[in-house]
């Protein structure tokens, strides 16, 4: 089959084969996690690791993590639609792509970490409005929704498709009213990726996660929003980053990604000096209130003080100057040291928002608790990933994500 | 219309479209979420128990000789949960872990479902199923060529009880055929039954009137673990007045003396001596009771025999036994035992009792007269609150058994396993004797066939190793478990007798009782299996035997031979479940005994072949030597007991072992106890895997470390590692027995071993 | 496919994509003319909605006899006016249900009729010592914990207000079993949209959304899980 | 949605009494359809709706001790009451608070086991089904009707043996009676412990032996200062063992803490 008019015009991409081989290998992966999703489906989830004391692991940390990267979704929409970035325009298609496969990703996962996936629904039907889960869920969907929405228009670029008048007009209607979309996305985006918070916060039995409120809200609901917002655009960042490594080409601007690192780093400083001053609030006051100071929480060898200091020192405020200052940002070293240090940083938060809470024992007499995922959870983890990059790669293939590009890569 | 390739593809999707949008304004999806969950709500491999009409049975349970009265709740006649049953006399409704548990014993795979043969080897597992009249006809076949060949004594049979009318069945039935050799399992019973026989002069089953008792040192029973009738000491220790002290001395933390006012860790085996002591201290400090002492009991000072010659007294021996000597002894403290030896005596209702943690194992006659002589210092025998003995139960009538000339003789034969000989005279039964006895025969052994009944010694025995060998030189076992026990598995044929919901059975007065109580346990539920009450198995036996042995069985099943042993008691005890007989301390005579003295006896006259051996017969204090050499073997292991596992002939049941903590079984490897001090001298950290290696056996355990055991001292729960029974219990852990041997008392013949030498090596 | 240095490289023209206006002739006719599109469409549109709302529940559910064609009329009249003389509470409150063979021997340890159905449940029931296996249509599901004293006596409520007429009907109804959950229909509720009410003297629908409602219609709140559930 | 008559079911555990023999456990299992497996050795996915902790003083030989701390559900009231810490987050209203009993539910029909429950619980009192539950040769017999068994993928955990508060309810129901006596009410493990350590009753009852007991100065509850507001209190003689039943600073005593909740009646 001859895929040339699947192709965007102007650009060039890799032979057939030397793609297929690609994805041949990516796929395997996915396999290997579809048939550990299987099992688990099957059997049930006594194939992971987890239990009673780790009722939530690996998994809710995955759903937590890639949703926290592909907040740079939510956020570069924003940016551009809501703020004016127009510079922006040139890598949001990139977020929306990498946010759509963070956010199946997340569902994905949620579905195969529930007990009884055939009544995965109850938790719309049934819901509780009092649980963060149930905020989680819906905002969640919707955003997924909207995402899909989002990405609608890019698909209907592809040369092929734009050929039809049909699909060429509900494209070009579609990115007329596009801003709105962003609108409702960022709206849902600061509730859920807060919800994602308060699932941790409000949990009053667990000291470790436990966090004061504002009204109904525990500071770490807009502690999640908030550091979403700012390592979000870093994995954009980074992502963008890979593919030209692997494309050998350049294709977003130099102007756009300092931009983007730029309000990053700003980002990344203002959440770090809030997430610092919540820290303090919390060893100092919340939780000798219940007994405990802050060296029980990190009084194991695996959970100790160093994981605290890497969040807020090596992942916070490291990247955060690198990425305000131009000199730093404008460094390449410097600025993947930065956008990777701060992907680093969120997920780091995101595990111990997971699992220290469980690891933590509440009773004096209690020993901590250890977990180490089954290769059933792993290759459900590493599924996700597989899937990121067969999505990336056909979207990069035979979509225009990068505006750019050709004007970066003029073929002779 | 044209319809090529691609508009067929335009078409069907066009039709599926419709077909989506259109099935969602019907029913169909949103009906279908719904009930593919009510699907999972409901899915088919999950049980809905049957719901019926609540009725209550009650009865007594009999997992233990302890007789508690349990209530059973059925649903349409289907028993659904067992609990104590609130006005029996024993329980007062509180029952044990295991008792509790009972449905567990009467369904599940470690049940045998119908007379077994073996096929394969000896223990391999391979059975075939037979008809009743096959295997009956097989066991009655062995059992009368024996006969024909004149050696009915060659046949033994092994009973867990010597009370009630099943093992007096299966007693007359050997009787009959002429083998002298029923052999009871041992229990510290035992030992304590002598001990009083010897003091008091009294055969019949000890009372401690805890009941009523205000301060109780225990040396070592596990009162609160499973010793003597569990829901009895349970109920008592709930319901007692704080006013009541309880002394745990003990080697180990364990439940009991965790829940004692006061715990003294004492050097394992040295309780013999701790009495002593404390009777040198309340003799030195004259705070004995005068009264008792000088008027009814013998022995205490100096005497003089027929012969002119002196003896030394119960006070001069003690002497030997100061707090000083005694504190190195036993590794207590001089002052602590100053200190109890005075807060016993002055108690108004002291009692002290003995026999280690449930009391599987007999121990020294010497410790047990101690523990006695301490009893009567106090003065609190046969009175309330203290020790006495009641008369065992002879509610059963029945006539004369009538033998031939072939059991006469055969019952002529000395017992194979020395009881009551010359040597051994004042002990019934010696089953710990038997596979030395049966190993170290020349030629064939001693026994021929072997009937097991209510007792599993391939598992409860010290020694596994020489058990085993032992049964594998006889050539014919018959098991008679409802369980597929360690025994039963090493049988050549199983009759499975019903299980004790299942069965009819009267139950005589557990010990520590002071009151005599025959309860009835009644089956609860039809049997499930093809199983027969083992009286019925006997009474077929003894009539296809023929002759004299049918004659003495003149009964058409095991329920007439009960109601025409009970006779008028018959109704009375059906009607009700139990009969209490009042047994009334004989209040003017108290202090009248049966020994030759008429008097209690600090000098036990009766342990006539000690005397000889020992010059006196006094309960001095010598250690109990246990196996093993020091400079090989440093530390000492010590078996112990646990209210959540059975270590009787009895085995687990599954919701037992699903509440053995993790610090004593890991998987499937067992937790040895260790004090971190030794365990660091070893490095060994907690749940690190190590060789334990004894002069019987060794395993590899894993350590937990427990500040609650005395340094040196290793302890290991009985009641685990089962090679037989289900994936439920088998192959948990080590089975103590394995690692651990008899001892035995030069006085009484019992097993007297408390531990045995051990090294421990970090692998 | 072009073959220049592995390369594929679309050759067309370089334009936005946004602003381009396709040349609708250079795509291939097609060969599907809307109506027919339509027209498919709508067979499956319409084709779905009948079996949705025809097939559907005929094939979920499927259809057993009871094991005797019970008279529940003929009871009434000759044995007692009341239901409570066969459905009753047991001295601990808990409700019976089916009466078992014990309650009916006492007329029918031989048949009274020649009625061929009291023959049947003499011969194959009573005689052997069988007990019936009714249907039952208003079974629950074992999670829920029913409580007739609490609705017959507590709340006084008549049998009729949730079984219907059953008392006087002359034979017995189908029973429906839903083919995935294995349970009633009656449960679910005789009509499939669960529109509409039943009409007087049918079976009250008894899904927990039934239940709920009433508790709130009658107490004012739809009660806590525990009140019905185990 | 609160009634004037409501009940707030409580339990006191007297730790003093309490020898940790298991029948609490054991008559918990029987009664409430419990499943078991192989090995339950691991105590992380071995289910128990009450579990016996063995704690110690942490003192060399011979000065150690040790108590036993059978821990059911706390049935929490939480800050305010119906705040437990699990009702709360529940996605689905799997788990409910009863006003009427003050009792937290568990529907296992309806959990479709997102485990966050568990994660909120301090107590581990919650429980997942890994595993289907098996009972081999014959077992299912001895199942009890009165509880629902539990499919795999759903959490369940003590439920104050509701089901026999239904069951009572019913009896006073056909005797016409509003108000059920103490004893018509009682756990399965309050029944099981033969020794009478626990203890359970309508905690606003003044004539219900708890109300007495959990007044009583030997009386406290665990983890208090997380503000869960448990409904079983525990008695102990023993500092140590007050001390283990929450965390406190160094300098802090347990009595002298002020709790900021107080229980709600």
């Amino acid at each position: 089959m001859n895929e040339t008019p699947l192709i965007p015009a102007g650009v060039k991409r890799c032979s057939k084969w030397q793609f297929s081989l690609w994805m041949a290998v990516v796929t395997a992966v996915l396999l290997w996690g579809v048939y550990a999703m299987y099992l688990i489906w099957y059997k049930g989830l006594n194939q992971t690791n987890m239990n009673d004391a780790y009722g939530f692991a690996l998994w809710i940390w995955a759903d937590l993590a890639v949703i926290a990267l592909g907040g740079g979704a939510f956020f570069s929409g924003f940016l551009t639609y809501i703020v004016g970035k127009n510079e922006l325009k040139n890598i949001i298609n990139l977020a929306v792509v990498i946010g759509f496969i963070c956010y199946s990703s997340a569902l994905l996962i949620l579905a195969i970490d529930i007990g009884q996936p055939l009544r995965g629904w109850f938790i719309f039907w049934h819901a509780n409005v009092h649980s963060m889960l149930t905020e989680v869920a819906f905002c969640l969907s919707c955003y997924f929704a909207v995402l899909t929405i989002e990405f609608i228009p890019l698909i209907l670029e592809n040369p092929k498709l734009d050929k039809k008048p049909f699909w060429h007009h509900l494209s070009h209607n579609m990115h007329g009213i596009m801003a709105i979309f962003a609108a409702t996305g960022v709206f849902l985006s600061f509730f859920h990726q807060g919800s994602l918070g308060g699932v941790a916060g409000v949990l009053y039995g667990r000291p470790f996660a436990f966090r004061e409120h504002i009204f109904i809200w525990p500071f770490t609901f807009f502690l999640f929003t908030w550091s979403a917002a700012a390592y979000g655009p870093c994995f954009t960042i980074l992502v963008t980053k890979i593919t030209e490594m692997i494309t050998r080409k350049k294709l977003v601007k130099d102007s756009a990604i300092h931009l983007f690192a730029k309000i990053s780093g700003w980002m990344i400083i203002t959440y770090i000096i809030a997430k610092s001053i919540d820290t303090i609030y919390w060893a100092f006051v919340t939780a000798p209130g219940m007994g405990f100071t802050l060296m029980d929480f990190y009084a194991s060898s695996t959970y100790n003080i160093g994981l605290l200091f890497a969040e807020i020192v090596i992942c916070g405020f490291i990247p955060g100057l690198i990425l305000i200052t131009k000199r730093g940002r404008e460094n390449s070293f410097l600025l993947m040291s930065a956008i990777i240090l701060g992907v680093i940083g969120v997920s780091l938060n995101r595990w111990v928002m997971v699992l220290q809470v469980m690891a933590v024992p509440v009773f004096s007499f209690n020993e901590w608790y250890t977990y180490m995922p089954s290769w059933q959870e792993v290759a459900t983890t590493v599924l996700p990933v597989a899937y990121g990059l067969i999505v990336i790669s056909l979207a990069h293939r035979y979509l225009p994500v990068f505006p750019q590009e050709k004007e970066l890569n003029p073929i002779d | 219309m044209k319809i090529d390739r691609r508009s067929f593809l335009t078409y069907t999707t066009a039709l599926v479209l419709g077909g989506a949008a259109g099935s969602m304004l019907t029913p169909a999806p949103w009906k279908l979420t719904d009930d593919v969950s009510i699907w999972t709500q409901n899915w088919p491999w999950t049980p809905v128990p049957e719901d019926g009409e609540v009725t209550y049975k009650q009865s007594v349970c009999t997992l233990c000789p302890g007789g508690c009265g349990i209530n059973v709740r059925l649903i349409d006649g289907r028993p659904v949960k067992i609990k104590g049953l609130e006005d029996h006399p024993v329980n007062k409704g509180s029952l044990c872990p295991m008792g509790i548990s009972g449905l567990q014993y009467l369904y599940g795979p470690s049940r045998v479902t119908s007379p077994l043969k073996r096929e394969g080897k000896r223990g391999e597992g391979k059975w075939k199923k037979v008809s009743w009249e096959e295997a009956l006809g097989a066991v009655t076949k062995k059992l009368a060529e024996l006969r024909a060949s004149g050696r009915p004594q060659s046949v033994a049979c092994i009973t867990g009880s010597d009370q009630g009318t099943t093992p007096n069945l299966i007693g007359r039935f050997l009787t009959a055929y002429g083998s002298p050799n029923y052999i009871r399992s041992a229990t510290a019973q035992d030992a304590i039954e002598q001990a009083i026989y010897l003091t008091q002069g009294k055969q019949g089953t000890p009372v401690f009137d805890i009941e009523n008792a205000d301060f109780v040192l225990s040396f070592g029973s596990g009162i609160l673990d499973g010793w003597g009738s569990a829901g009895r000491m349970f109920n008592l220790y709930g319901s007692q007045k704080p006013a009541k002290k309880i002394i745990q001395v003990e080697p180990r933390l364990s439940d009991t003396a965790a829940k004692a006012n006061q715990w003294l860790g004492i050097n394992p085996g040295t309780e013999g001596a701790l009495a002593l002591g404390l009777a040198h201290v309340i003799i030195k400090e004259s705070l004995y009771d005068r009264n008792f002492v000088e008027n009814f009991a013998f022995g205490f000072d100096d005497w003089t025999d027929d012969n002119g010659k002196t003896h030394d007294g119960f006070a001069k021996m003690v002497k030997n036994f100061a707090p000083d000597k005694v504190s190195k002894i036993t590794g207590i403290d001089k002052a602590e035992i100053v200190s109890l030896a005075r807060a016993f005596a002055r108690a108004s209702k002291p009692i002290a009792i003995n026999g280690r943690g449930h009391g599987a194992i007999p121990g020294s006659i010497d410790e047990s007269l101690a523990v006695q002589s301490l009893n009567a210092l106090v003065g609190n025998i046969n009175k309330p609150g203290g020790i006495s003995a009641i008369p065992d139960s002879n509610y059963a009538k029945w006539p004369e058994v009538n033998i031939d000339e072939i059991a006469s003789k055969g019952m002529q034969q000395p017992r194979i396993d020395g009881a009551g000989s010359e040597q051994f005279p004042n002990t019934r039964f010696l089953l710990n004797r038997l596979p030395e006895i049966i190993n170290s025969a020349k030629g064939e052994s001693p026994v021929q066939a072997l009937l097991v009944t209510d007792a599993n010694p391939m598992y409860t025995l010290p020694d596994t190793a020489a058990t085993k060998k032992a049964f594998d030189r006889i050539p014919f076992i018959v098991s008679f478990s409802p369980y597929m026990d360690e025994t039963a598995s090493h049988a050549d044929y199983i009759l499975p007798n019903h299980s004790y919901l299942e069965r009819l059975q009267d139950v005589p007065t557990a010990a520590g009782i002071s009151r005599q109580v025959i309860s009835l346990a009644k089956p609860v539920v039809k049997p499930t299996y093809e199983t027969k009450h083992v009286g019925d198995s006997f009474i077929l036996i003894a009539k296809a035997l023929g002759g004299f042995i049918e004659n003495a069985f003149p009964w058409e099943d095991y329920e007439a031979f009960l109601k025409e042993t009970l006779k008028d008691q018959w109704r009375k005890l059906k009607k009700k479940g139990i009969i209490e007989i009042k047994y009334d301390l004989p209040e003017p005579l108290a202090f009248t005994f049966n020994t030759v003295s008429t008097k209690f006896e600090f000098y036990p006259t009766a342990r006539g072949s000690v005397k000889q051996k020992q010059n006196s017969a006094l309960p001095t204090y010598t250690p109990v030597p246990i196996e093993g050499d020091v400079q090989r073997f440093k530390l000492v292991l010590i078996p112990y007991d646990s209210i959540r596992l059975a270590g009787g002939a009895i085995a687990n049941a599954p919701f037992m072992t699903k509440t053995v903590d993790d610090t004593v079984l890991k998987k499937q490897v067992g937790l040895l106890e260790i004090n971190p001090a030794t365990a660091k001298g070893l490095g060994l950290k907690e749940g690190a895997t190590a060789l334990l290696t004894t002069p019987k056996g060794e395993t590899t355990v894993k350590v937990h470390l427990y500040e609650g055991i005395k340094p040196g001292i290793i302890a290991m729960p009985r009641g685990l590692g089962h090679t037989a029974y289900s994936e439920f219990l088998a192959d948990k852990g080590i089975n103590v027995n394995t690692l651990t041997g008899p001892i035995e008392d030069p006085g009484s013949g019992l097993d007297m071993a408390w531990g045995i030498r051990a090294k421990l090596i970090r692998i | 496919m072009s073959t220049d240095q592995n390369q594929t490289v679309s050759t067309e023209a370089a334009t936005d994509p946004v602003n381009h206006e396709p040349e609708t002739n250079d795509s291939p006719p097609s060969k599907s003319s809307g109506w027919a599109v339509f027209l498919f469409f709508m067979i499956g549109f319409v084709g779905s909605i009948l079996s949705g709302w025809i097939l559907f529940p005929e094939l979920l559910y499927s259809k057993k006899d009871q094991p005797i064609d019970f008279n529940h009329a003929v009871h009434l009249d000759v044995v007692s006016d009341d239901c409570e003389s066969c459905h009753y509470f047991r001295d601990d409150g808990s409700f019976a249900g089916m009466p078992d063979l014990s309650s009916c021997i006492d007329c029918h340890e031989e048949a009274q009729t020649d009625d061929p159905e009291e023959i049947k449940f003499v011969d194959e029931y009573v005689t052997p010592d069988i007990e019936v296996p009714w249907l039952n249509h208003s079974k629950q599901p074992d999670c829920v914990f029913f409580s007739h004293s609490a609705h017959v006596i507590g709340a006084d409520m008549s049998c009729e207000s949730c079984h219907g007429d059953i008392g006087t009907s002359e034979h017995t109804r189908v029973y429906e079993e839903n083919r995935l959950t294995g349970y009633s229909r009656d449960i679910w509720g005789y009509s499939i949209s669960r529109l509409g009410k039943p009409e007087a003297g049918e079976p009250k629908p008894m899904k927990m959304n039934d239940c709920a409602k009433c508790h709130k219609e009658e107490t004012g709140h739809k009660g806590a899980c525990f009140q019905c559930h185990k | 949605m609160k009634d004037k008559n409501a009940k707030r079911y409580g339990m006191v555990i007297d730790l003093d009494k309490c020898t940790g023999c298991g029948s609490c456990m054991v008559g918990c299992y029987s009664e409430n359809n419990v499943p078991f497996k192989a090995d339950e050795t691991n105590k992380l996915d071995s289910i128990n709706w009450i579990r016996v902790y063995k704690i110690t003083n942490n003192k060399t030989y011979p000065n150690t001790e040790v108590c036993y701390l059978p821990m059911p559900c706390m049935q929490c009231d939480g800050a305010h009451e119906g705040h437990s810490p699990c009702v709360s987050v529940c996605p689905a209203v799997a788990t409910d608070y009863d006003y009427d009993t003050g009792i937290v539910s568990q529907i296992y029909t309806r959990c479709f086991g997102c485990r966050y429950c568990m994660a909120a619980c301090p107590y581990h009192a919650r429980k997942f089904n890994w595993w289907d539950p098996v009972w081999p040769a014959d077992m299912e017999k001895y199942l009890s009707p009165n509880v629902s068994p539990r499919m795999r993928g759903v959490v369940e955990k003590c439920s104050f043996c509701f089901h026999r508060y239904q069951l009572a309810r019913d009896k006073a129901y056909l005797e016409k009676r509003e108000e059920l006596e103490e004893n018509e009410y009682q756990t399965a493990c309050a029944e099981a412990c033969p020794t009478g350590a626990i203890t359970f009753g309508d905690l606003n009852n003044k004539h219900h032996a708890v109300y007495k007991l959990k007044n009583s100065p030997r009386a406290f509850r665990l983890l208090e200062r997380l503000n869960t507001n448990p409904k079983v209190y525990y008695l102990t003689s023993k500092s140590w063992v007050r001390k283990a039943g929450d965390n406190y600073l160094a300098h802090e005593e347990p009595t002298k803490i002020k709790n900021n909740i107080k229980e709600h009646h």
